[in-house]
């Protein structure tokens, strides 16, 4: 029976290392600046959760591996090998305390990709049997169950005649030759199935043909978070067969940061080839709409509200502009966030670390960051873009015994739709 | 005993020979290694040009991201722009120094009057300096640094210094503080293919990843 | 020429020159002390250093001495300030100083040629006693 | 030694207390004495008999004498070399043949522990038969006068450091006077050649304190070689302007600018050339438009090309750099390649995570 074991860890991180990996670790210089840009270490306080220091174990093995002074001084014994009980210090690092949000990435002086690097790392942590207990849940449930939450398509089922009763729409199923393919998180399955009736009701306005699939209803990919591309691959290539079977054009990611990174960034890689379909953010979907003339809102937020940038959506996605234009269309009185778009705060929660249960404690810490920022702009709403964001969200403000409510995007226009003639 | 008109003829010769031997060497094994594991191909539709992204983070990365980032790394912003421009400057800007470029290269460009380049040491000496205590006072950067960030700093210092104190005649005989120049120079060279000195010419393919990496999604990284 | 045109065409160090000429004559002054300032050993070109004599110029005074060939002096523009030229028999410079004093000390007669000329001279007299 | 003192000879000749105050005036400043010294130096000079010098010439071409006695008219130099007993010298002394060793020899038995001895030219130690004088080889003869003499002056780079004669291969086994002899006060002139007031000096230095004046590293005399050319140049501030010459008869050639570019060696070389000059103070080199070369140094001819700036390497790089470049991309190659072919393997050897995988068991 196959088992993690620490050899194949080790041989997952020399898979994984690539010459970006060693460009990053050749150009290091110790600078610290990415523990600046880090919310973990600029809320703790704690030097070890500079970014850089979490690539330790994927360093040691580049070294001895691909350097020629590492192979060399590796022969004589004189480098300290990568052992596992590194691995079992370094998991609460290359886990708990990275939410992949990029900021590390961007600020680096000598251009080192540190995200990169994580996602790379977890690769080898996954083979070497030391990802959490809360991650390895989720993957499991994903890939037998079909949702990391544990959800069926039974109960989006319900969901749906729920939707089609609140609307008056219909909600197709399973349908071919329609433009769109729309999947969904688990989250807004069962937290927010405003999002469903929201799409439904776009759709009509737009004059769209859509559908959801009955075999690929779910978006998130633990795999990537678990930060193993095998299962990863496995989660996608559901999605990639529907969207084929079905021969749409486009699918649409829901609201959440990293199953767009997933979809749209990572998949093609994962199953080798490009797709045969377009992968697009509800949100740029929405925003082509918008341009397109085929987006009617009438009257506005009279809130005063702000918008909480996803980090997949901007420094790992590029759509920046997309939700400010359609916030235009709805809202009187937003405000920007201090650092909004390309360098704003993570939630504390992406890059899978809401599923770990040791970490809660460290993400709500953390979470004062953005409770800092939003003391600061003395909003009535928080709107963003990302089922994931918008939970971590809640829950923080919750933690922090602030009353904020937190409004998806696309539920927001939906609202302010130009009601059937 | 070795003389210094000796010492200087053998760092200015042999000496000087082993160093650029090594210091060729290794850049170009070092980069090749680096180069060679090769990566796979990306094949997500893009939303622009990989190709421009990487060339515009290559420059893009020489300012800091953004104000917040420089508020929170003020001091080795500042110091290392002071170091840097001003190494390079009293490098690759004075006399002598592009007269030993011309000879080994065949290139040369017009130098600075010696007072500029006088001005340029102390303020790179000082920087360093600066970088040094940082180093030894920021949590960070006292978590983070090894022996060998501590070797770099000195391995860096002492050609500015040394180029210094023989511009001002500090060391009797000249010939012997020259010498001491040259071959701090030489030790420069000879670890500058095995340490993180490597970053010199790997900073660009690094941001160049980078910035395609991030192009390719559209993000002006 | 105007000092400040020679101040800023001229590489040589002549404005810590003129404050050295400055400081010996307060010490002139004030103690009685004279200065020999050695041109010999600064890094003054050939143009430097007529500029200088130039500037300084040539006062009331100008003496000849014929000792190992010829010696030329005179005092500058600036009392107290006298510039001392020595030249070998075959009329080559061999040294170039300043000296701030009230008389160059060389044009002084020397007590043992004082000495030996009175011998001389009361050597002549008994002889044509 | 005669018993006459430099005074009474001076005396004899009809020179005033004048002449020889500005006789003493020349030497103080030659000496970089300050002016108080002077009265010593007269002092001196009044009381002190005539010093005995032999003077030997080995493997040398007559250049260091040449120089000394272009400027033996009556200058003040001059004057000095009046006023030793110069008992030997076989290039200048009437006596030759076996008469002119007897000379030597008496001179060494009479001033036995007093004479100056005056070394031009190296010393050959390969083969004695290189170079010998009334058939005594080089090194016996640099022996045998040592052996009494008070101190050694080694006039010329030759003496002092080996010079031409020593330069790669050294065909001779060329040495200098201080490679062979350890027991006795050195000082070295060099120079190729020396500057003619400098031998002057030490002797008037010699005379007048009755010890060796002070010596810097290479037991030169502080006060023609404490300073090197460059820091003496008058053409230095442009190079602080960063104004130079880049041939030899380009617009900075002709308004005389710096001559670093053209391999001058001013900055590694200490001499007085740039205070005291050539030709009775007319002119040096870098005054007539060429740099310096560095005749007063040691490795004066192996240090490199006379015409390559002193920060350029003494060896020619381009074949290293071309070798070392391919060399590096050859095991650049191979690394790499080996690097690569780990990854593949790697990648090759995969095993597939499955959800049955991610814990030990």
């Amino acid at each position: 029976m196959s088992t993690a074991t620490f050899e194949r860890g080790y041989a997952a991180f020399k898979e994984q290392i690539d010459s970006p990996i060693a460009a990053f670790f050749n150009s290091c210089v110790h600078c610290g600046m990415c523990a600046e840009a880090c919310l973990f270490y600029t809320e703790t306080g704690d030097p070890k959760y500079t970014p850089i220091h979490k690539l330790e174990p994927l360093r040691k093995v580049w070294y001895q591996e691909y350097t020629l002074l590492g192979r060399l001084t590796s022969l004589l014994g004189l480098t300290e090998r990568l052992t596992d009980a590194d691995l079992a210090e370094w998991k609460h690092l290359i886990y708990d305390s990275c939410t992949l949000c990029g900021r590390c990435s961007v600020v680096c002086p000598v251009g080192n990709d540190l995200v990169y690097m994580i996602r790379k790392a977890r690769e080898g942590m996954v083979a070497a049997g030391h990802s959490p207990e809360g991650q390895i849940g989720a993957a499991k449930r994903a890939v037998i169950i079909g949702s990391p939450m544990g959800v069926q398509f039974v109960t989006l089922q319900a969901q749906i005649k729920h939707a089609e009763k609140t609307t008056g729409l219909t909600i197709p199923i399973d349908q071919t030759g329609v433009e769109f393919l729309v999947v969904l998180s688990s989250m807004e399955i069962i937290n927010y199935p405003e999002y469903l009736e929201a799409i439904a009701k776009i759709m009509h306005q737009a004059d769209k043909t859509w559908t959801l699939c009955s075999s690929a209803f779910e978006a998130t990919n633990t795999g990537i978070q678990i930060g193993s591309s095998d299962i990863a691959r496995q989660l996608v290539n559901r999605i990639v067969e529907a969207a084929e079977n079905l021969r749409v054009k486009t699918v649409i990611s829901p609201e959440c940061g990293h199953a767009y990174t997933v979809l749209r960034w990572e998949g093609p890689n994962l199953i080798g080839r490009p797709y045969r379909f377009k992968v697009r953010h509800i949100i740029e979907v929405l925003d082509e709409f918008r341009a397109g003339g085929k987006l009617k809102t009438e009257g506005f937020e009279e809130a005063r509200l702000t918008f909480h940038d996803p980090c997949q959506l901007v420094r790992r996605g590029g759509v920046i502009e997309q939700p400010r234009k359609l916030l235009g269309m709805v809202a009187r009185n937003f405000v920007e966030m201090e650092d909004a778009g390309k360098m704003n705060w993570c939630c504390g929660g992406g890059g899978g670390v809401s599923a770990i249960d040791e970490a809660e404690e460290l993400r709500t810490k953390v979470f004062n960051r953005k409770k800092i920022q939003l003391e600061k702009l003395k909003v009535d709403t928080l709107v963003t873009a990302c089922a994931n964001c918008r939970i971590i969200l809640e829950e923080g403000l919750e933690a922090y015994e602030m009353d904020l409510p937190v409004v998806g995007l696309t539920e927001m226009i939906a609202e302010h739709l130009v009601e059937d003639k | 005993m070795m003389s210094a008109v000796d010492f200087l003829a053998w760092v200015r010769g042999p000496m000087f020979n082993i160093a650029l031997i090594i210091f060729i060497f290794g850049v170009i094994v070092r980069l090749l290694e680096m180069l060679l594991i090769g990566r796979k191909p990306d094949y997500s539709e893009a939303r622009e040009s990989a190709f421009a992204g990487g060339v515009r983070t290559i420059f893009r990365r020489f300012m800091p991201a953004d104000t917040g980032t420089l508020q929170r790394s003020t001091t080795v912003i500042f110091a290392g722009y002071v170091f840097h421009i001003g190494f390079f400057i009293v490098l690759l800007l004075f006399v002598p120094h592009i007269l030993l470029i011309k000879d080994t290269l065949g290139i040369q460009w017009a130098g600075l009057p010696t007072p500029i380049i006088d001005a340029a040491t102390v303020m790179t000496l000082l920087a360093l300096l600066v970088l040094l205590i940082n180093r030894l006072v920021n949590p960070i950067l006292r978590f983070l640094s090894t022996f060998q960030d501590y070797l770099i700093w000195l391995l860096v210092f002492l050609p500015v210094l040394t180029g210094y104190m023989a511009f001002h005649h500090f060391i009797q005989p000249y010939q012997l503080v020259l010498a001491l120049h040259i071959l701090s120079v030489e030790l420069l060279m000879i670890v500058f293919p095995f340490t993180k000195l490597m970053h010199t010419f790997t900073l660009f393919f690094a941001r160049w990843y980078n910035g395609a990496i991030a192009g390719r999604k559209g993000v002006k990284a | 020429m105007h000092i400040n045109q020679i101040l800023n065409h001229s590489n040589a160090p002549i404005a810590p020159l003129l404050n050295e000429i400055c400081h010996a004559l307060e010490k002139l002054l004030l103690y009685h002390e004279n200065t020999l300032i050695d041109l010999h050993s600064l890094p003054f070109s050939p143009h430097d250093i007529t500029q200088l004599v130039e500037f300084l110029g040539k006062g009331e005074v100008e003496a000849y001495l014929y000792a190992l060939g010829k010696s030329i002096f005179w005092e500058t523009n600036f009392a107290g300030v006298w510039w001392i030229e020595h030249y070998n028999s075959e009329e080559s410079l061999i040294n170039r100083t300043i000296e701030i004093a009230y008389c160059p000390s060389i044009l002084q007669a020397q007590t043992e040629d004082i000495q030996l000329g009175k011998q001389q001279l009361q050597q002549l007299i008994k002889s044509f006693q | 030694m005669s018993d006459k003192t430099i005074g009474d000879s001076l005396r004899e000749q009809g020179i005033s207390r004048r002449g020889f105050l500005k006789f003493c005036a020349t030497t103080a400043s030659l000496l970089a004495l300050p002016p108080a010294m002077i009265p010593q130096i007269a002092y001196a000079l009044e009381n002190t008999p005539r010093q005995s010098v032999i003077w030997l010439s080995f493997q040398e071409c007559t250049g260091c004498t040449e120089s000394l006695t272009r400027s033996h008219a009556p200058t003040i130099e001059g004057l000095i070399f009046d006023h030793i007993s110069l008992d030997y010298h076989h290039t200048l002394q009437a006596a030759a043949g076996s008469a002119a060793e007897r000379a030597r020899e008496e001179a060494m038995k009479k001033n036995h522990g007093k004479y100056l001895l005056i070394v031009d030219g190296s010393i050959p130690t390969g083969n004695p038969g290189y170079s010998t004088i009334a058939g005594i080889s080089n090194l016996d003869m640099l022996k045998e006068v040592a052996a009494g003499a008070a101190a050694i002056v080694a006039i010329g780079t030759c003496a002092a450091f080996g010079g031409l004669p020593k330069a790669a291969p050294n065909p001779t086994g060329a040495m200098s006077v201080s490679d062979l002899i350890t027991d006795k006060p050195i000082i070295n002139v060099p120079g190729c050649p020396p500057i003619p007031i400098v031998m002057t000096a030490v002797i008037a230095h010699f005379i007048t304190f009755g010890k060796l004046p002070q010596l810097d590293n290479l037991n030169r005399p502080m006060a023609f070689y404490g300073q090197n050319i460059h820091d003496r140049c008058y053409r230095r501030p442009f190079y602080e302007k960063g104004l130079f010459a880049n041939t030899f008869d380009d617009e900075g050639a002709k308004k005389g600018w710096c001559l670093y570019k053209l391999g001058c060696k001013g900055p590694t070389t200490y001499n007085a050339c740039a205070t005291t000059k050539w030709n009775d103070g007319v002119s040096f080199p870098i005054e007539s438009g060429h740099g310096c070369l560095g005749c007063s140094e040691p490795q004066f001819w192996d240090g490199g090309s006379f015409y390559k700036p002193l920060s350029v390497p003494t060896i020619k790089v381009h074949d290293v750099m071309a070798y070392t470049a391919i060399a590096g991309a050859a095991v650049g190659l191979t690394v790499g390649g080996l690097n690569a072919m780990k990854k593949t393997n790697a990648v090759k050897q995969h095993e597939t995570v499955t959800i049955d995988d991610l814990e030990r068991k």
